[in-house]
């Protein structure tokens, strides 16, 4: 096993040479992600190394980023779509429902929409406006599409290449304020599937669910209750659409007890969905009822108090409080 | 009322016309052949119509009054080019081969496409007004990637031509220097609109200011669209960049067989296009330059009856779908969800036997 | 009480010309509206009375429509933005998601932001693609708006005054399928509040929750279940958000059993965001898990076989067995 | 590379430019006016940037070589005129009466907007790029309806211009005929792109394609800007419709602080541009023409210290917000899950003393 440390947005860096080396048919297309390498530096080097026809800096227009990368798909294109930030990825929304979502269908499976819109999401780098959203929800309930994200170094290296090589299109949430933290990288063989959800820490009283940059808080939630003698179970869902529910239903069979955190607002959330999900396959199991830790139904404030909107460890706990004091 | 700048090589009364830009390379045969076209493209639209009437179809979209430009810019494309449609686009289907039943597959209600749009290199319709112009700039970027001499020709109409996307386009065609024609018919109507509400100067004029020619051609004069769109389609295959052409036209019909023009559109006006209809014209140039005798037009109906006849029973003959087919290509990959929903429908004793 | 019977169609447009004479601000604002009076003709002769300044034929770009009513709610001006199909409401996402949404947080409460998005939605009457969506969810988890769904003419009139006469910007749901039947309509007051749910159907055994065209759809299921003995609580949401989960708890607390029947797909949906409030505010009530019967995963399907993607009388029975039949 | 019909009044040196259509209208006064509003403009901005390195900003998007256009744009504007500006219009905010730290508060990400828009006749910036044109357009057609002797002034970049907002807001004006300037900043790049990878033309030339007039300016100098723009509202104020306005000008600095320009953009060219810059060019021409002595000039400097200098200080003392702020006029009307928020923050003790 040939391992090597590096941090996430290197590990997608380095995932998205793979796939480009591997399959001549995948491009990238976004604003600035050129000479400048993404605002982020995700595609650094990469039009450096692959050419400005396959790492396309595109005019400011993110319904056509979108509507053209649907067009290079019927061509037999692979286009990797980078949205700057979650809160520009709305006027490409007509696009990604009407056509992405839909074009297989319509065309009896003759249109395959292998593409793959990259969403740096949710909160936590003290950014203004529109740079923390979490729109994860509107496109796991869009029935065409699959919706996907990664929580260390070593998931975005291999699900980003799992993704492009995917032939449904797949939205990419990235969470942006892991992107520079470290981790180690296998480079041999992925993890997992795609879909797959992952325990990334074992436990016996309550099942915590996260994605994204809340499995980290979710794990360190753990750590916190373990001191107490509260044994947490962390799930990184991974996949948010389809979620993997076996894998769910497996803790909770054991623990008994749910909690899902997510930065997102809980309303008609994937929060929502889980809990419904759970509640049904898991009822005679269930010894409270599934509770969600979420971002407050309210725009995303200024980023000086984020991190009273996100969840933090201590609502966390206080969540798993309460589900552990229920029969009490 | 009609521009200047309109090129026109055929007048309303089948009159050959002077320009100094164009002119017609077709021979009598050519013509006579989009006479043909133009003719059963005619009979397939009123027999679709009837058999909306007939409460046999959801819906029909004429394209009546329309025939010259669908026919001349579907002629115009060459087998390797691809096209991207909207709803209206059947005398382009008709050229690029597709059978009519399959035309008439959305609009019963059976299917959401109708045909394979690789097989016929022309995509299925798209209802979303503009979405197809970004889709077809998209596949025009994959042709210049591939290195291959193929043109990309897109549809919409003077309504959707204040869509964003429509404009984006734009945009994108022009920086990128794609290989694409903007085939937009200005009929002058949007449903219940007048195309004086989506802009108040000629529609080819928007092109210039993204930096690439836009040209107004008669619309009912299937020699000048023709031509028009050959040259475009020829400078695009060539790395000569995108052109917006603008078919001039006129919806005869109604919008959909669901829409009442009268409601807000004046009978001396639609009075006024009869006078230009496009088939007529040909004809009319047929008969005085090539002598073309009536026997030939009278076997060009019987051939469009036996269209529409074929038409009506592939119509009939096309029963609904399985209601399992739903859960067929929602998703290239196995999906949990879908695999729910369709082990549900066959535990509710649905679909399978029941259509 | 002054009532009079009317369509659904004509209860809207009777409410519609309520609102502009009793306030000359509010203007109406869409596709073929004026002359046309709509494609369902829910405008009929309104600009004829009111004139081409308060009726405003729109030229075709929806992202334009709404986020030129945002620039007329600044000025003071309160639009009712109609969209002329569900699926063509998807270009103006941008705008309603990051103006319509934030623009009243965002100045501190100085513009409001009193605009009323009109969505014929739901399938049903056997159309085109892109003519039958459920797109509710999107906006009811979006922070910032209301969703409010209507279900009879009394609702219709009275819930499209409500909804111009408040100040938050609201997507106005209307069941196409049901515009044409006919009810009674209150003249003189309304029935509730706009964001009040209502008990449509008292019953003992199962709570059936609906919104929209589905409203009847769950009538029809307890008239059928009542038949057979099985007495079922119909409860007509109206607010899909914010939800009245008070009324809903209080029919769930009698019943213990708990069945939402929608148009959409049950992927993070209002049916999802019910069945986890519910489960958690009524756990001890519930006898057992929360169903959703809903619209399936896939593309809407080509009209010819909607009736087998909506949900029937047959599936919403079928649900109602297995809450039933989950103690046994 | 500058375009013929670029409308100059003033060289780079500070000459005067015999335009045919434009002549300045501005006292010496006015002018050093001008100069004073560019000065203190260019030192907020300074101080903006120094603050955001040391930590006490989140952000800084300077406006530096933009001030002319600004200054030029803003001044022109009469009190009941309405503006609708992007992040970047710190200069426009500055002839509104917008307080500098108000235009701070965003960048401290202490607020979302930071001032009152109705108070200002000035909104708050949008970040989407595109959207505040819509809502401009839409704001221009309630002036209509008011019958008042408005105009209404929307700002974006050259980058936004490719986005079908933008272009929508165009098909509106034109169609709506509404009181409304597009004053757009063609600063030469988007972040990391070139002006040249939206357009091939210049970019006042879109306008025509839409039926109105566009006009291009040169952005760096502050008399041609009043001059243009101040028809332009005119013409708006009266009936006379949407005017386009390309000011072309120059991004001195990074597009904001997290920003590197020497990843994509060569030196030489921002050498260039320092040659034209907006403050010293009007400046040759006081001193020239108008022998304005040093010591005014001193004058302004120490008088835009004190302004940089308050700037500090009251960004300094601006305190994170009140975490239960969050909950305020996210909704007009109560609202239960706001209601249910607000509980849970209180009884995690946060909010209320915690900032
Ligand atoms: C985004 C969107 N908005 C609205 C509609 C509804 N609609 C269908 S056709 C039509 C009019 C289109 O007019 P035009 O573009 O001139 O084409 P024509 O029908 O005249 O061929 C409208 C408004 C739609 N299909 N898509
Ligand atoms: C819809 C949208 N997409 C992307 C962004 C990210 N973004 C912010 S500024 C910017 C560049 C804008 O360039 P331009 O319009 O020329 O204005 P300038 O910054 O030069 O003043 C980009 C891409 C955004 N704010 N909104
Ligand atoms: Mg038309
Ligand atoms: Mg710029």
């Amino acid at each position: 096993m040939t391992t090597k440390t590096m941090t996430m947005a290197k590990a997608l860096n380095e995932g998205l040479r793979q796939s480009m080396e591997k399959n001549k048919k995948v491009l990238l297309m976004g604003e600035d992600i050129g000479k400048l390498g993404g605002v982020f530096r995700i595609t650094d080097g990469l039009q450096k190394d692959f050419g400005e026809d396959r790492v396309i800096d595109a005019p400011l227009a993110e319904s056509a980023i979108v509507g053209t990368a649907v067009g290079l798909a019927i061509r037999g294109y692979r286009t990797v779509c980078e949205m700057q930030f979650d809160g520009f990825v709305y006027p490409a929304f007509d696009q990604i429902v009407s056509q992405v979502a839909k074009l297989h269908k319509r065309t009896d499976g003759v249109y395959t929409m292998g593409l793959v819109i990259r969403l740096p999401f949710q909160g936590g780098i003290g950014a203004i406006e529109h740079h923390s959203e979490s729109p994860e929800a509107y496109f796991a309930q869009t029935a065409g599409l699959r919706v996907v994200s990664c929580s260390t170094p070593n998931d975005a290296y291999w699900m980003i290449q799992q993704s492009i090589e995917h032939d449904d299109p797949i939205i990419f949430c990235e969470p942006k304020s892991r992107y520079w933290e470290k981790g180690e990288v296998d480079l041999d063989d992925p993890p997992c599937g795609l879909f797959d959800a992952v325990v990334r820490r074992e436990g016996r009283d309550v099942t915590l669910i996260a994605y994204g940059a809340m499995v980290k808080t979710a794990l360190r939630a753990a750590e916190a209750a373990a001191g107490e003698g509260v044994s947490l179970e962390v799930i990184d869902a991974r996949s948010l659409a389809p979620l993997d529910l076996d894998t769910m239903v497996t803790s909770l069979e054991k623990t008994g007890r749910l909690v899902v955190v997510q930065e997102a607002p809980h309303m008609a959330s994937i929060g929502s969905e889980i809990v419904a999900e759970l509640t049904q396959r898991c009822f005679y199991s269930l010894r409270a009822p599934g509770l969600r830790v979420s971002g407050y139904h309210v725009p995303y404030p200024p980023s000086r108090i984020e991190e009273e909107y996100r969840p933090s460890v201590d609502r966390v706990l206080d969540a798993v409080d309460r589900v552990m004091g229920f029969e009490s | 009322m009609i521009d200047e700048e309109l090129v026109q090589l055929l007048t309303p009364e089948g009159e050959r016309v002077d320009s100094t830009e164009y002119e017609s390379s077709l021979s009598g045969d050519e013509i006579f052949g989009f006479y043909r076209d133009m003719a059963i493209v005619r009979r397939i639209c009123s027999e679709a119509t009837s058999l909306q009437r007939q409460g046999q179809l959801a819906l029909w979209a004429p394209v009546q009054g329309q025939e010259a430009a669908q026919i001349g810019a579907g002629r115009a494309l060459a087998p390797t080019d691809f096209t991207f449609p909207t709803y209206r686009e059947h005398g382009i289907a008709w050229c690029r081969g597709v059978p009519p039943e399959d035309m008439l597959r959305i609009f019963r209600a059976v299917s959401n496409g109708g045909w394979d749009p690789q097989k016929y290199r022309h995509s299925t319709p798209t209802v979303v007004l503009g979405n197809q112009t970004l889709n077809a700039v998209g596949y025009a970027m994959g042709v210049q990637r591939d290195g291959a001499e193929e043109a990309v020709m897109t549809f919409f109409g003077d309504g959707a031509s204040s869509q964003g996307d429509v404009l984006e386009s734009f945009v994108w065609a022009s920086s990128f220097n794609t290989p694409i024609v903007f085939f937009l018919q200005n009929n002058q109507w949007a449903i219940s609109e007048p195309s004086s509400l989506q802009t108040k100067i000629p529609l080819y004029h928007r092109a210039h200011g993204f930096g690439f020619p836009g040209i107004r051609v008669d619309g009912n004069d299937v020699l000048a669209v023709y031509e028009v769109t050959k040259r475009a389609l020829e400078n695009a295959r060539v790395g000569g960049g995108p052109t917006l052409v603008e078919a001039y036209t006129y919806r005869m019909g109604a919008h959909t067989t669901s829409d009442d023009p009268t409601r807000y559109r004046i009978d001396a006006e639609v009075e006024v296009w009869k006078h230009r209809d496009p088939i007529e014209r040909v004809k009319a140039l047929l008969v005085h330059e090539y002598k073309v005798k009536a026997t030939a037009f009278d076997e060009v109906a019987a051939e469009a009856d036996v269209v529409a006849l074929k038409l009506r029973d592939d119509v009939l003959a096309m029963d609904r779908p399985d209601p399992l087919s739903m859960f067929e290509h929602a998703y290239a990959a196995s999906h949990p969800l879908v695999e729910e929903g369709r082990r549900e429908m066959i535990e509710l004793g649905i679909g399978g036997s029941s259509h």
